[in-house]
């Protein structure tokens, strides 16, 4: 990776779409790079729509406060609306499929879904379907290793829960294989 | 519309009061903030004082009350609805003026505005929402919370050594002169709105000869900051909450 | 006994199940869909509504109107 | 004390504060005792009962200035005071006040700071009162009285003002200039209409969409709107820019002091003159708004500026935006609640237009 | 979360202050919740109970200002932090700890006003920061972060400084830079060493006079005593003069811009200079003292300078102070939460640059 | 010097104790103030205290009480006194602590600082001087002015429809689980001096196991505020005053 | 009168040296003269020492904080001791004779005692001393008519307290008598 | 009776007379002349005093200091 890589994590609050940029984050912190995650806070915290934005980058980064992105991974209707938009042309957009009743409509983009909610209840746990999600982005945008996203869960979680680690394993490289074969793909 | 008052030839019976606005709440599922604005709008509706009757929304989870309720309403600073609203009494003394406040807005930081509103015997109906927690920013310690309760700032349970106790301001305030009708209510069930609504509709009508200050505190639930579900978080209400804050009239008017 | 129904606004339902556990005929539950909120919203199960208002009476969302079949059709049918 | 002659009444200044605001129609002063200002609601608590509106002293001065706030919103025409602890106490809701654009009038009767300091007379409170010592970018309208009768006057202009614009105007008078007693001409009663508030919470009829006040706009580009709205305001006061020019005709230097201390840059051009100094004096009356214009001005005419005043030099900064290099602003003060003499200014003045000379040679 | 690579951690900035607060040795942190700093508290109250030191969630942050006021007169090394309206809350006690000259550690992580405003990161404190938002001539010591390693760095240097200069140092950075997570190296645990105190009040043996922690000197002539203390060491203060210099060497012309905004800034500078535009980015790092002087020499060199604030452009005051006159000042600003973009400066530039070229030929 | 113990062969049975220092106090003829300050002082000295206690003077009259107790001291922000004795205390646990308040410190824009120190339990001794008017400022009301009382700002006597009602915060503290030993005295007679010096010593005795707030209100007199020569003003005090403020133990640890 | 007079008059609090002040300058607005009164004020108000400036002048008065002074009227040793070498030379100080234990010494300025203590004793009325000393002032320094003083005080008096005036008349006469045969005479 | 004495410090003394009303020897009266301050001050009257310290218990301005005869000499003189 030579240039920066930014990213807007979006979707309702409880989705996870903070832990996804921050595991990216400290990937990406494994490997030397610079790196900068920015959530949006406020009272909407609760119960409405969150997102943070992530900067993976070679070089010291300048601005961590951007309004337009690389790549956008969406997870619910109004993170659509808002952020569509925000990609830069030719950048990319993943999305989980079965939030979203209108599924986005540019054609300047790279798009493609991913039932990540369903793969996830049938490996067993919901909670993994944002994990999914990030083995699909990096295997679309591999600005980090997955075995460095491992590594960073090894980090992240507290001892007693090391045990889950593998289950996490499992949904990366679901989705990494998912993403070779999205549900839908534009542009 | 039809609809509104009839569906298949069956009559309304139960809709939302007109005083309230179209804007959807922004509370957390089960909080217990919007069934008291509704209660307080249903009495407003009732009694036909929509036009008579000033509100004050404090900072708190409740800060955007003013976008639910259809009346004119002042925002204040966190902690001093009670003066605010003193504020606008003395302006408009004929008027009914309420004031909303959460526990770490009534009885943190509000503390004096709040005491001394009440022993001013100001003629307002003060309504305070005990959720033993700070809601808005993120669930830390009220000064309500109880001891050995976890919040995010007491992670290893409310201490009594470093962080005092369990402040049972409405206590207090019954000493006061000024305190002229003092209640705790709750929402947590139906018959508990049902009386909260008999307290409210009560201080209205005392409101209309200016007698002093009626005060209701609502012991109410905080699913997120206390990391329940709503269910459940109103079952630890009536196990932990009620045994220190109990339920009913603590003053009300003599001879009533 | 007295007929009712309610009508529950989908999108102003947050899924907080207080409506369920209040309801003394157990005629709600959650769907297993969401709402545009995220939200699973509540729904009549079954026909055995009242009309007592109950579930109106705690729903903090407002998201519930009751209806209940008018005393006079009452008198009608018995 | 009424002279029937002219109209005129020996009054100390917080007195005659307290009376024009009575003639001002207020509906209320909410307020708490504090030296040198403790007058204003004693005065009122006396005489408010004989008349019409409201007084009350609050439990603090944060209880009063939210009762302002309740009161401003309701529509009253309302009024606090207080001195320099006090209006520090008093910072989040001015804050509040200014970007719920309330009309009101605040007091602040200073005294020597920082700190609980003295409760003599002192300017140190100007970056407070100018600069905003709340947070967020918001401005007070601030009048700087330097007699008993513009205590008087300037209740009526800071109470027009503050109505023209939806603002908090502040007058600021040093504790001198409150405990004094000089002839004061009182504005009559009456003479300031009221203005029509259709914002204001005073119960929703039927016929208007419900009034809110409030201050929060969690939306930042909403939030944003506010801003623009309020700087937009804060531009169109420039019209309202107030000062007083003294012996600047032929002037060669000039003085520039606001409120008390321009009573004593008065004497001290007097003095300077006889002694063949030919300086003048600019006295800002609107502190906000600056007269940076008038000042400007000058820099085509005097060879400097002297800023006198009783704090470390804090106007000092609004004079020399205003000369912007054209000429040298230079400085001498008292602090703490110390008053300079004429006799200092013309000894600094001296040595400074003596350095000139020597540098003109 | 370390790296043992290299020591570093991904940590949020309110985090990563907190967390070197507590290796800066902190005896007693005093605060109440307010957004977007709440975190600060989250972690003291989480940490605290394993290592020493004392950690109270306060009533209000006049209580908590207060309790400061107290601890760090008993001779504690002692801290608290807020946001916005806490901090006007704070003004009165932030007065008297100037006046009695205590040090502490305040930390404003501010949001948009004025008002209850939104809770977006905003620059619209630097005034009540800089000019003293309180009553009386004082001033803090203000550090303005521009990244997650600076703040936790800052907590050292603020600590430091307010120690050496008996003062208050503040903190100042918008809640974007509370809320992020970036690299962060902390600081060693126990490598700032404790100062002695022998002014403190930690209760009196028979071998020394009693200890008065106080601001009250009723007598203006003392109380001038202090003040002319107070402005002394301001003076001396000059000497901790903090600022970056980016892409300065061959500029045309100058940004300046502290907090985010110099972050903003910097990536602005790249673009620009893609284009053609040899601009360069003066970051004040104290806010006071400010870099007068680094500035005043810049304008030898560059042809403007472009203030970015996110305000309504307060430090263009200070700026403009230290140009006097001798280059033209601009500025670009959002306010009320929002933040400027690094196209939006470009924007701004290349219309300056061009009207001047313009007005060149 | 001689002097000091003996004249004329007699032996001194009384003098000032070594703790107050030689500057003469600004107080008012016949003024309280000085009395509590001197048997604060006698108490650190028969205790032996003097290099372990820390004081803290409020705004109000006594704002100078640094000047003649020679101990380490703080001067507090008006209303503030007990929330820097929290902070000097939560430095130096094993020190004693005092705060020393009048009423419109204490409890007009103290009040949230005094109820939310005194319901921490906050280990120091708080010292109430209740004179019921502001003195220090010429003369005000205070929150316990007596009703019909006349002060600069009630000329009309205090009326409790505007101005509220005479606040007894002392009695609303010992409510507060916090609240180790709770107590009014005064200082207007002998005996009333030596009760008042019985409680100051058995707090600082309490303080010693850091069980809670110690809490004395001292009823005193303001002859100057008062408008009294100071006889009188005693005598108004007791005819005044104790009916509303009774003297005596509100609140003593359970056992003792 | 053509320049401007400026007086301090300084005493304990409670012997009236405030009141002494404001009804000269009174008296000064009834003739149209411009007029400042400044009091000291202070905690020392309790109990301590009390002062006020007051300048009477035919045009508008520049600053009306001062500290040198015309005259000088002094009720007690601590303002002696303070205010003693504030009086410009060739001025005048008039001091309340039984309230000083140390006299002045300057010979640069026009000094009388009064023994307006004594005197207002044996007027049968202590508090009318203050107005002996107003008489003997104006006596020597006549910058407004006795008749000015009576009718201000005709005015500052609630009316049920006008049967006092004759006896403040009686007084200031008095003040004027012992004036020119004071019991000390210095410079 | 055990015989005492008092000495007031004339200077310091406010002349409030508290302790001219708490003395239950009735052994002390206001000077009819002032001290430094302006103050008629406090002194013995007569020598009733028996030492029993009251006076200087209520002195707010801690003026006096007491004496007594001591218990030795009492003896003697028994
Ligand atoms: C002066 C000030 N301090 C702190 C805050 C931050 N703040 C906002 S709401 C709140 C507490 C809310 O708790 P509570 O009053 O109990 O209301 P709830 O949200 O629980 O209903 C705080 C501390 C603020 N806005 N202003
Ligand atoms: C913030 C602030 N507000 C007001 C004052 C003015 N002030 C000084 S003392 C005082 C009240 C004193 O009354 P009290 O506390 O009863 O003490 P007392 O003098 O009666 O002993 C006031 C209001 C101040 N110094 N600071
Ligand atoms: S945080 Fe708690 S109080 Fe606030 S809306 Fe959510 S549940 Fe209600
Ligand atoms: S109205 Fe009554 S019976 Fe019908 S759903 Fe609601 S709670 Fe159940
Ligand atoms: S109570 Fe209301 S919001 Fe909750 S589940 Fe039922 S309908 Fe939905
Ligand atoms: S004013 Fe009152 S409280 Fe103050 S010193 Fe005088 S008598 Fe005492
Ligand atoms: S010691 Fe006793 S007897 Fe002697 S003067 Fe004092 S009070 Fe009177
Ligand atoms: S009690 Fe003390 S101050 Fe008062 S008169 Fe007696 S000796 Fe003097
Ligand atoms: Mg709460
Ligand atoms: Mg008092």
């Amino acid at each position: 990776m030579q240039q920066a890589h930014e990213i807007i994590f979006a979707g309702f609050g409880g989705q996870g779409v903070l832990s996804m940029g921050s595991i990216i984050a400290y990937a990406a912190m494994i490997e030397q790079k610079e790196v900068s995650w920015m959530p949006s806070y406020g009272p909407e915290m609760r119960g409405g729509t969150a997102n943070c934005t992530v900067i993976v980058s070679p070089v010291r980064i300048s601005s961590p406060i951007i309004s337009r992105f690389d790549s956008a991974v969406i997870l619910n209707q109004p993170s659509l609306e808002k952020f569509e938009k925000a990609v830069k042309p030719g950048g990319f957009l993943l999305y989980e499929q079965s939030s979203l009743i209108n599924p986005p409509t540019r054609k300047d983009i790279e798009v493609i879904a991913i039932a990540a909610n369903d793969e996830a209840q049938k490996l067993g746990k919901k909670q993994v379907a944002n994990m999914i999600l990030v083995g699909a982005f990096l295997e679309k945008r591999p600005i980090v290793k997955i075995e460095n996203i491992l590594n960073a869960l090894k980090k992240v979680l507290p001892e007693r829960h090391h045990h889950l680690i593998p289950l996490n394993e499992q949904a990366l490289l679901l989705g990494g294989k998912l993403a070779k074969e999205p549900s839908l793909t534009v542009g | 519309m039809q609809e509104d008052t009839q569906l298949n030839g069956f009559e309304v019976v139960y809709k939302k009061p007109v005083t309230l606005t179209d804007t959807p709440f922004h509370y957390c599922p089960g909080c217990g903030h919007s069934v008291v604005h509704r209660v307080l709008m249903e009495v407003i509706d009732e009694m036909g004082i929509q036009d008579k009757t000033i509100g004050v929304a404090p900072v708190g989870c409740s800060v955007f009350a003013y976008s639910y309720m259809n009346i004119d309403m002042q925002e204040a600073a966190h902690g001093r609805a009670s003066a605010v609203a003193t504020g606008i009494k003395r302006i408009h003394p004929d008027k009914f003026v309420f004031s909303y406040q959460g526990d770490g807005d009534l009885a943190a930081i509000g503390t004096a505005e709040t005491i001394h509103t009440v022993n001013r015997g100001e003629n307002i109906l003060m309504i305070f929402i005990n959720n033993a927690i700070y809601g808005m920013t993120g669930g830390q310690m009220a000064p309500t919370t109880l001891l050995n309760q976890v919040t995010s700032t007491s992670p290893y349970g409310r201490n009594c050594e470093t962080m005092g106790y369990p402040l049972k301001i409405t206590d207090m305030l019954v000493q006061l002169p000024g305190a002229y009708y003092v209640t705790r209510q709750s929402v947590h069930n139906v018959n508990a709105v049902r009386k909260l609504k008999k307290a409210v509709e009560k201080s209205f009508e005392y409101q209309k000869s200016n007698p002093g200050t009626c005060f209701i505190e609502v012991v109410s639930n905080c699913p997120s900051g206390w990391k329940m579900t709503p269910v459940e978080s109103n079952k630890w209400l009536e196990e932990n909450m009620f045994p220190v804050y109990p339920i009913g009239d603590l003053k009300v008017p003599s001879g009533k | 006994m007295i007929k009712g129904t309610v009508k529950i606004e989908r999108d102003t339902c947050k899924g907080c199940e207080l409506c369920v556990v209040a309801c003394p005929q157990k005629c709600l539950g959650l769907s297993s869909f969401i709402n545009i909120n995220g939200y699973r919203f509540a729904e009549l199960i079954n026909d055995n509504c009242t009309g007592c208002v109950n579930c109106a009476i705690v729903c903090p969302d407002v998201a519930i109107t009751v209806y209940r079949q008018p005393k006079s059709a009452l008198k009608k049918a018995v | 004390m009424e002279d029937k002659n002219n109209g005129a009444r020996l009054m100390k200044g917080n007195e005659a504060l307290a009376e024009a605001a009575m003639r001002a129609d207020i509906d209320a002063y909410f307020g708490y005792p504090i030296t040198p200002q403790s007058e204003i609601l004693e005065y009122f608590t006396l005489e408010m009962p004989k008349r019409h509106g409201v007084v009350l002293q609050a439990e603090s001065e944060l209880a009063a200035i939210n009762m302002i706030y309740g009161a401003a919103g309701a529509g009253g025409r309302v009024m606090t005071s207080s001195s320099s602890p006090g209006i520090s106490l008093m910072q989040e809701a001015i804050s509040y006040i200014a970007s719920a654009e309330l009309p009101c009038l605040l007091v602040n009767v200073t005294r020597g700071g920082p700190g609980l300091g003295t409760i003599q007379p002192s300017q140190g409170d100007y970056f407070q009162a100018v600069k905003g010592g709340g947070h967020g970018d918001y401005h007070l309208i601030v009048l700087a009285p330097s007699s008993v009768q513009e205590m008087a006057d300037f209740v009526f202009d800071g109470i027009r003002l503050a109505e023209k614009y939806k603002t908090p105007a502040m007058i600021l008078a040093d504790g001198a200039l409150g405990q004094m007693m000089e002839k004061v001409v009182l504005p009559e009663e009456g003479s300031l209409p009221k203005t029509e508030k259709p914002w204001a919470t005073a119960g929703k009829p039927a016929t208007r969409e419900r009034n809110i006040i409030t201050s929060l706009f969690i939306d930042p580009e909403k939030m944003e709107g506010i801003n623009i709205r309020l700087q937009e305001k804060y531009e169109q006061m420039r019209d309202e820019v107030r000062f007083e020019e003294i012996a600047l005709d032929d002037a060669e230097f000039a003085l520039v002091a606001f409120g008390l201390s321009a009573r004593v840059c008065q004497k001290a051009v007097d003095l300077a003159r006889e002694k063949g100094i030919r300086v003048g004096l600019i006295r800002p009356i609107t502190l906000y708004p600056f007269p940076k214009e008038a000042i400007s001005n000058l820099t085509n005419k005097v060879k400097f500026f002297l800023v006198v005043e009783m704090n470390a030099g804090q106007m000092v900064e609004d004079v020399s935006l205003a000369v912007n290099g054209k000429r040298p602003v230079y400085f001498k003060g008292r602090m703490g609640g110390m008053v300079p003499t004429p006799e200092d200014v013309v000894e600094k003045l001296e040595s400074l237009v003596h350095s000139l000379r020597k540098s003109e040679i």
